[in-house]
């Protein structure tokens, strides 16, 4: 059952948690490291969002189904964004440029 | 007017033959096995009909060999299709070197074709027979697609880019050139035709067309009308890149990439010029986007070709 | 001819009706704020009954068009919105809820011993934005009609067209929701609703092929939402997403589409296909022929049809690379079929085959899905599309798999399951008859369609070289022979639901849950919870136990 | 159907008990957030490509948002989040007034956030960055400017929107909690809530980077 009852301290230390990653997305964003801004920023999105459905909705506690179902929800946007860029990414390997 | 019952389309390309044989490779598995199920179906329903009321009969549950092998023998079988498919169509996908070219303009309901020496046709196309032509293809507003049955060929023209496809006739005739993605009101109406000419009948037909300037002199017009010249030219120095030996060259960006200064680039730097500035020119090129057709693009393009190959005459190396 | 059917009860039918879910209360509002599945069934069967023979109107209207190279019967512009409306009525509001929101409504409560879906009031609300969708699609209908085709490319869509794309494309956002709903309220009723025993390789496999289905209306039905609300947002306000002078790409918007429209056509197919499992079983009353392939296979058609959808653009722009792999993919998700319609053939193998209507349309189904299918292995191949995309060759690909499969599955479970919905058995004579026409009516409507399309005919065209001509008149034929062959069944499936033969709880002597109850059902299915103790389609079950003993 | 379940206040005909309807609500909301998921991520695969493509247009697009007022929000909607759970941890337990009280903050902050948006919307709008016909970033030539604007006001305008129907669950729920409704065996709708309001909360932290952050080093 996911009447478990977390005690408030839990709940404040994610929210601490994520005002600290709040605060490292904005100064990594101010350095410049070339193409590695988007992953870094990604990357700490990523943290965030998987420390909210954890903790905050309790997904620790979840049976396994509730687990599966966000599983396969990243799961089919992983799908589409992977087969779309298989489009985009090698329009450009004819040798030449495509111009949309 | 009867024009006859075909039943199978004229193969007149050089790529009809490659694509027809697959075809019928592939009826040929889907004969023989839709005949074997058909028979099975029809054979089980007679042999096995209900006799009586009660009966009931043995439970099969299955049998993992039997599953096993009709997944692994269709799949091998696709596979061949595909490893067949995929070939062919890589095969076809590049034109060959020196293929003339023609450029078309699709149009909310017409094709308009120029040929570089200065012909224009609408839904017509002259071609001579066993010689590659190499289309490149632009619309002036919706995505048409360039359909020639007779060929096996067909490709989208889609707003913003330039497709391009080519074909090489086999047999002199006339054949339907469709626009087969919807494109509106009239998009039956969008077709016409390909005359595939011997040789000797081309060039007449190339000398009794009436042509004015070719494509290159158009361009010229063109870019003396939209001021292109003021900036780029030998005796303009910082403000744009000379054009002179510029098409067909790799040209470094501010960025560092370096692309292949093609018929893509060149229609990109034209309407957006900030995309992709050549290194060392600020970005001062007013877009024009909206002051040329996509007709005049070509024309442009075709005239920057044909200084990059007078430059390469020049300069022989 | 109906020896064969299963020995009548051997006590006639009570003279005093009992209460079932039909007579349970009677009124205008008993019907509207509903909360039984099974009268929400009803009004899906009766409003999609409605939007099929709207579709169908605009199939005649395009059928006869076509009987003549010119284009003389109606204008371009009427005959561009005909064949949209016609795409439009039959995928989004016939097709797409067919089977689930019917025969999946009614039937899958019955088959797992529940009392409901999980979600009453969520099942009765997407009946109702099924119907604010279809009536706005109406509305742009009457209003002028749309001229885009179901397609809605961009940028004719959002640019381009003159005609009312506004509306349909918030009618279909709306509708968009109800499918999700319903996909979601099965999901959760499979996962949570079944009765004790009933295990998940006890599952009939109508409920497995509509668990795969919902899985792909949950998840690629929010896509094309988004898609088309894109779309809207360029056309009413300039957001040009899809729009080259920004920068934008058109080929991203048909990305977009097919990654729903795509899978949409395995909406359509699997649940058809669950309900050939059902009939061939029990019209063979043999246990299925291997039931956990088939039941995986539905799950593996399903995850691998949002693998394939870049196969509609090979001739669009798209990189060659990306359609070589969109290509292979389309190849492998034909393994799964193969593997489903070679178990329903293999379950006729020594069984005891009876020739009841619904198996008739078993017959269909599997011969017109095979023929759809492998010409889905012509299309789906590289070389072979660059010359077939677009033209009729397509538009009798997919007629084979969706009328020729989807309808014919449709029909067949209606029969199937008839006298369990109303009570009453149908005509068996008429019905056989009626099959027989459509399989008929419909092979020669769309087979000339192959031969039409391998010459080079484009679709939507409104107009046409005369050398096509023989091909379609061949096809109006048929199609009149085609509609003949719904209006039929229409007819006398409305008479007997007044006059037709009671029906006792078990007509055909089939198993599963759904046919332990009462024909019609009470409203709330099961008296007792049941308890599940056999495996699915044990027909022989005392033979069995016998011999092991 | 035992009889005293059927009576459990809360309880829908169609479960046996109180456990299976939970159970049943909380998938069937997990099933709708992973429907949202693809729903917003036509938007996000959209953006991605367009990014990818346009990097630099992007990149100086991004600099006519205000990220002061972008930081402000994601700081806001994170601690409605944490009042939000705080509320379902309330329920869970059966303190109905603690329920309206966390609920009551939560809504406040969404308020607030929709506030703060609404100025910026109003900024941009004064700025000319509204995309359409009257589209006119000054400094900007390329076309793609435009697009980034384009999809800044639809995915920020698709996320304020989910959470105005998160204000509106809101308010039905603090009514539902000032009645009394929910106990120590019945808090489930609540749970829901708080799943979506959290869903929302995750939007928004990848909106903010990709929107506000990405051009920042240029």
């Amino acid at each position: 059952m996911s009447s478990h009852v977390t005690p408030k301290k839990t709940y404040f230390a994610v929210f601490g948690t994520l005002m600290a990653l709040t605060a490292l997305t904005v100064a990594a964003a101010t350095v410049d490291l070339g193409g590695l801004n988007t992953v870094v920023a990604l990357a700490i999105a990523g943290c965030k969002a998987g420390v909210v459905i954890w903790f905050f909705m309790e997904v620790r506690h979840a049976r396994p189904m509730t687990r599966l179902t966000v599983a396969a929800g990243i799961l089919w946007l992983v799908i589409m964004l992977i087969l779309l860029s298989s489009d985009y990414i090698s329009r450009g390997w004819l040798g030449r440029s495509q111009g949309w | 007017m009867w024009t006859g019952f075909p039943l199978f389309p004229e193969a007149a390309s050089t790529v009809a033959g490659g694509v027809d044989a697959l075809y019928w490779f592939v009826i040929a598995i889907s004969v023989f096995f839709s005949a074997g199920i058909f028979a099975a179906i029809f054979y089980f329903a007679l042999r096995y009909s209900r006799k009586s009321l009660d009966e009931v009969p043995k439970p099969i549950h299955g049998s993992l060999a039997l599953e096993i092998t009709w997944s692994v023998i269709p799949f091998l079988i696709t596979m061949v299709m595909f490893g067949w498919g995929t070939s062919l169509f890589f095969r076809n996908f590049h034109p060959p070197e020196g293929a003339m070219e023609i450029f078309v303009t699709g149009k909310q309901w017409m094709w308009k074709l120029q040929h570089p020496e200065g012909q224009r046709e609408i839904n017509e196309l002259h071609v001579p027979v066993g010689r590659a032509v190499k289309l490149t293809m632009a619309t002036e507003d919706v995505i048409h697609s360039f359909y020639i049955p007779a060929f096996r060929v067909k490709k989208d023209v889609v707003p913003g880019i330039y497709s391009s496809m080519w074909f090489e006739p086999t047999k002199p005739g006339k054949y339907h050139l469709f626009c087969a993605e919807y494109c509106g009101n009239q998009h039956s109406g969008m077709i016409g035709w390909v005359h595939v000419l011997s040789e000797p009948d081309y060039e007449a037909w190339l000398s009794g067309a009436p042509r004015g300037e070719t494509m290159a002199q158009a361009g010229e017009r063109l870019f003396q009308r939209l001021g292109c010249f003021t900036c780029h030219r030998a005796d303009s120095p910082g403000r744009g890149p000379v054009l002179e030996g510029v098409f067909g060259s790799t040209v470094q960006l501010e960025n560092g990439v370096k692309v292949v200064a093609d018929e893509v680039y060149l229609r990109e730097s034209i309407l957006k010029p900030s995309a992709k500035t050549v290194a060392g020119y600020r970005t001062q090129m007013p877009t024009f986007q909206g002051q040329i057709s996509e007709e005049g693009l070509m024309q442009v393009i075709a005239y920057i070709k044909s200084i990059a190959r007078q430059e390469r005459m020049n300069t022989p190396q | 001819m109906n020896a064969a059917l299963a020995p009548p009860p051997s006590a006639p039918p009570p003279a005093e009706t009992p209460t079932h879910y039909l007579n349970a209360n009677y009124g205008f509002r008993s019907w509207m704020f509903t909360l039984d599945h099974k009268r929400i069934a009803l009004l899906y069967l009766a409003s999609i009954t409605l939007f099929f023979f709207i579709g169908g109107f605009y199939a005649v209207m395009l059928r006869l068009e076509l009987v003549t190279p010119a284009g003389d019967l109606m204008s371009a512009e009427n005959y561009n919105k005909s064949f949209t409306m016609h795409g439009v009525m039959m995928v989004f509001f016939f097709l797409i809820p067919s089977i689930p929101a019917v025969l999946g409504n009614f039937l899958i409560p019955l088959m797992i011993g529940a009392r409901d879906l999980a979600f009453p009031r969520l099942n009765l609300l997407s009946w109702y934005i099924y119907m604010a969708g279809g009536m706005l699609t109406l509305y742009a209908m009457v209003a002028g009609g749309v001229d885009t085709g179901w397609t809605m490319y961009t940028p004719y869509s959002t640019t381009y067209s003159n005609s009312h794309v506004m509306v349909m494309a918030v009618g279909i956002f709306i509708n968009g929701f109800s499918s999700i709903l319903t996909g979601l309220n099965f999901i959760v009723t499979i996962h949570k609703m079944r009765a004790p025993g009933l295990t998940w390789f006890r599952l009939p496999l109508f409920v497995w092929a509509h668990y795969a289905t919902s899985v792909i209306q949950v998840l690629g039905t929010p896509v094309i939402a988004i898609t088309i609300l894109l779309v809207a947002l360029e056309r009413g306000f300039g957001f040009g997403f899809f729009d080259p002078k920004l920068g934008g790409d058109p080929i991203l918007f048909q990305h977009l589409f097919w990654f729903y429209s795509h899978p949409a056509v395995y909406i359509m197919i699997l649940p058809s296909m669950g309900v050939v499992s059902e009939l061939v079983t029990c019209f063979s009353r043999k246990k299925v022929f291997g039931y956990k392939f088939i039941a995986m296979s539905s799950v593996a058609i399903a995850v691998f049809g949002f693998l394939v959808w870049g196969h509609h653009m090979f001739v669009s722009g798209q990189s060659i690379y990306a359609g070589m792999i969109f290509s292979f993919l389309s190849f492998l998700v034909g393994i799964p079929s193969a593997i489903k319609v070679f178990n329903w053939t293999a379950t006729m193998y020594k069984g005891s085959i009876s020739y009841h209507t619904p198996m008739l349309y078993v017959f269909g189904f599997i011969g017109l899905f095979t023929i759809g299918g492998l010409t889905g292995l012509i299309v789906a191949n590289l070389g072979l599309d660059v010359h077939l995309h677009d033209t009729y060759f397509i538009v009798a690909h997919f007629h084979y798999i969706m009328v020729g499969g989807a309808v014919m599955g449709y029909l067949g479970g209606i029969h199937f399951w008839w006298p369990k919905i109303t009570g009453r058995l149908y005509p068996e004579g008429w019905a056989r008859f009626s099959a027989l026409v459509l399989f008929v009516g419909f092979n020669l409507t769309f087979f000339p369609q192959f031969l039409v399309g391998y010459l080079g005919m484009p679709r939507r065209y409104h107009a046409y070289p005369e050398e096509f001509q023989v091909f379609n008149v061949m096809s109006s034929a048929g199609a009149s022979i085609l509609g003949l062959g719904y209006l039929i069944p229409m007819i006398y499936l409305t008479w007997s639901w007044r006059y037709g033969k009671l029906a006792p709880p078990n007509p055909w002597g089939a198993k599963g849950l759904e046919w332990t109850t009462p024909s019609p059902p009470t409203t709330f299915n099961f008296e007792e919870t049941p308890v599940v103790t056999e495996e699915a389609y044990a027909y022989a079950q005392e033979q069995e136990t016998e011999e092991s003993h | 159907m035992s009889d005293h379940a059927a009576h459990a206040p809360g309880l829908a005909h169609q479960f046996d008990d109180l456990d299976q309807q939970l159970d049943a609500t909380t998938l069937g909301m997990w099933l709708f957030l992973a429907q949202e998921i693809m729903f917003f991520g036509g938007l996000f695969a959209a953006y991605a490509i367009y990014r990818s493509h346009y990097p630099e247009a992007f990149a100086a697009a991004s600099h006519h948002l205000d990220i002061r007022l972008g930081g402000f929000n994601t700081v806001v909607l994170i601690f409605s989040s944490l009042t939000m759970a705080l509320g379902v941890r309330a329920a869970q337990m059966g303190k109905n007034k603690t329920v309206f009280n966390y609920l009551l903050v939560t809504f406040m902050l969404g308020n607030l956030f929709l506030v703060v948006k609404a100025f910026e919307y109003h900024h941009k709008y004064v700025e000319g960055l509204i995309p359409g016909p009257w589209f006119s970033a000054h400094g900007a030539t390329d076309p793609a400017v435009q697009m980034f604007f384009c999809l800044y006001f639809a995915m920020t305008g698709m996320h304020a929107l989910h959470m105005v129907v998160g204000g509106g669950l809101l308010i039905y729920f603090m009514v539902q909690a000032r009645r009394e409704r929910y106990h120590a065996h019945y808090f489930g709708p609540i749970e829901i809530m708080g799943l979506y309001w959290h869903f929302v909360d995750i939007v928004w932290i990848f909106l903010f980077p990709l929107l506000y952050l990405l051009g920042l080093h240029q």
